[in-house]
């Protein structure tokens, strides 16, 4: 837009590239002495230039800032790269664990486990390692368990901007066919007949 | 730094559990439990090490289940009270609702999954600014106090908390049914009635819970509460009986959740324990529904 | 021009721009698999584009390698950028790995994270950078792992003139009664025999 003038644009570029992390539009605004509103629209137009004049970079939104990063096409040759396969994939329990911390944050041990079930000691250590998960805090209650939530860290590996994106809880809740087959599993039947009966009842009627 | 690497597809006994009813594979009420512990066995068998928490809850499911299956083959079933009946969906209620927590989250971590992937996929620009503005920047350290340090010194070189493995399901619960029968009874308000959910407020420990759970019941059954759930999965309301029919609690029907539990018998090691023990105990007597698990609460089912 | 692909062109981006130290044009043409002067012709491509486009950063050739950084003109934003901006401080868990390497060093990458528990491979490698650690040797051990300690840079940031004022470890390693309540935390009895095989090296590990 021409109300801006090039050196503000310029500047945008500069400091962002001159960050370690996501830098806040808050501070950009500041440093650059325009409203955060403009930062915002410049820099989702810088975005574009870069897609549209085919970069091999990208400028994201990622965890309440922006920055630079290589456009996800070509990972093949970032990774051989950046050594040391980094992005070695979580395993499904480990993965599982992360969701709860995700969507129950801030929450203890013994609250994962309550959940989990099972292993949620050895998967926290290792998302902690990984540095997606840290502790944020104490419970206030007896015991002061150390409660643990997400970090930036996993944020900016989310791609995502604030938790705010993470998809509602509501839409992973298993549908009344699920529902229905484990009712099915766990029905108890009222009949006085032994188990050996062909009919399967469900008993779930009676409630 | 050495992971468990997990060779198997199944975490634990409600993904197994999960796993098995969901492709019909098994009738939770037809199959003779001992297939399922078969199939278990053979899963935590495949496993590098015997992961102990996740035998031992699979033992305290398997004692859950063991009894609402063997209530059923009782003679006289029939006649069944309907609160017992109640009872005994709330039982199963609260199986299902982990179940399908457990499934919530497998498929929320899908998600998750793909979006690590995708942005796993772009690498950040770490450089930071060239010079001369990097030797610009203030050097962070010399803005911090030898108080800060020696606190970070404190906090990082401090024993440990993490490393704690879980004994719940072998180190005996202390509180038994009878304690949580007085706790319950010092909470109740005199009037009006309070959700279990506030009965339980601030105990994290998931056998407390149970075990006051089970107080809960053994009140109702003796007529000192009512209980109330209005939904599936609804909140679970709880009120003091103005008149209860024997304002002394019924000490034998107490003593049926088993002694204080003292200290823990050796060789419970087989599953087949937590059946006998059950069986010798009285455990399926009407009267006290739930002591099997009770039992394995208190200590009885060990690895 | 023509003969080589966008893709080339967007992936010496895409490198440079995930890389930290300067690219040697030799480490980009073996990665991307084009003959070195095309690498060096490229990039002079490149570095023009820029210019034209008038953007905030450029392709500078430094130290024999290939990196971004902020254009000349920006100076002011940058400084003010560096000076105000982020990295004024050091993170918690950045001073925690700090401390441990100044305790215990000299100190593998493995023994850091076997005491940190956390993160320690990012933690350490930002300590790298900063210039308050550096690699002091080999394990003689088989492996020959790497061996950390802290630097000059850091003696002079904190203030010591030696190692020998670092204050005593005792003062402030928990006493007595933290290290039981933790053991109390461990659910263990005095039983006759441990339940657990892996009860006893935790056990180890609070001393």
């Amino acid at each position: 837009m021409n109300g801006r003038s090039n050196e503000t644009r310029r500047a945008v570029e500069a400091v962002i590239m001159a960050a370690i992390e996501p830098v806040e539009p808050s501070m950009l605004a500041q440093l650059i002495e325009i409203p955060t509103d403009d930062v915002e629209a410049l820099c989702a137009e810088l975005a574009e230039e870069y897609e549209r004049s085919d970069r091999g970079f990208v400028l994201a939104r990622v965890a309440g800032g922006y920055r630079f990063q290589t456009h996800p096409d070509l990972a093949p040759y970032v990774e051989r790269f950046v050594l040391e396969g980094q992005n070695t994939r979580l395993s499904g329990p480990s993965l599982e664990t992360l969701a709860i911390v995700a969507y129950k944050q801030p929450v203890s041990r013994a609250q994962l486990g309550a959940i989990r079930g099972v292993n949620a000691e050895s998967t926290l250590n290792t998302l902690i390692q990984r540095g997606y998960v840290a502790e944020v805090g104490h419970d206030p209650g007896p015991g002061q368990a150390i409660l643990y939530g997400t970090t930036s860290t996993f944020l900016e590996q989310m791609g995502f901007d604030s938790l705010d994106e993470l998809p509602s809880l509501a839409e992973f809740i298993p549908d009344a066919s699920v529902v229905e087959a484990l009712e099915r599993g766990l029905h108890l039947r009222p009949d006085p007949e032994p188990p050996h009966a062909e009919a399967i009842e469900l008993d779930a009627s009676t409630d | 730094m050495s992971y468990a690497v997990r060779t198997s597809t199944f975490e634990g006994p409600f993904d197994l559990l999960l796993h098995l009813i969901l492709r019909q594979e098994v009738d939770i009420w037809d199959v003779s439990l001992s297939e399922l512990v078969d199939g278990y066995i053979e899963v935590i068998e495949r496993m590098d090490h015997v992961d102990l928490e996740v035998a031992t809850e699979f033992l305290l499911i398997a004692a859950t289940l063991v009894e609402l299956k063997a209530r059923r083959l009782l003679p006289g079933i029939a006649s069944i009270e309907l609160d017992e009946e109640l009872l005994r969906f709330e039982e199963r209620d609260l199986l299902l609702a982990r179940l399908l927590e457990c499934k919530t989250f497998q498929d929320a971590a899908k998600i998750v999954a793909q979006r690590l992937e995708r942005g796993g996929r772009s690498v950040a620009r770490r450089a930071g600014p060239e010079e001369p503005f990097r030797s610009l920047a203030p050097d962070p350290l010399g803005r911090t106090s030898l108080e800060a340090f020696t606190a970070a010194a404190g906090r990082a070189l401090a024993p440990r908390e993490d490393p704690v493995v879980s004994m719940h399901h072998v180190a005996p619960i202390r509180i038994s049914v009878r304690d949580a029968v007085e706790v319950i009874l010092l909470r109740l308000p005199d009037q009006g009635p309070i959700t279990f959910r506030e009965l339980v407020a601030g105990i994290d420990e998931r056998l407390e819970v149970i075990v006051r759970f089970l107080a809960c019941l053994e009140l109702y059954k003796q007529g000192h509460v009512e209980l109330e759930q209005i939904d599936n999965f609804g909140e679970l309301v709880v009120s003091r009986c103005d008149d209860p029919p024997d304002p002394v609690l019924d000490s034998v029907s107490l003593d049926d959740w088993g002694e204080e539990p003292g200290s823990p018998e050796t060789d419970d090691t087989e599953t087949d324990d937590a059946e006998t023990d059950g069986t010798e105990t009285g455990a399926f007597a009407l009267d006290a529904p739930l002591e099997l698990s009770a039992e394995g609460a208190d200590g009885e089912v060990r690895v």
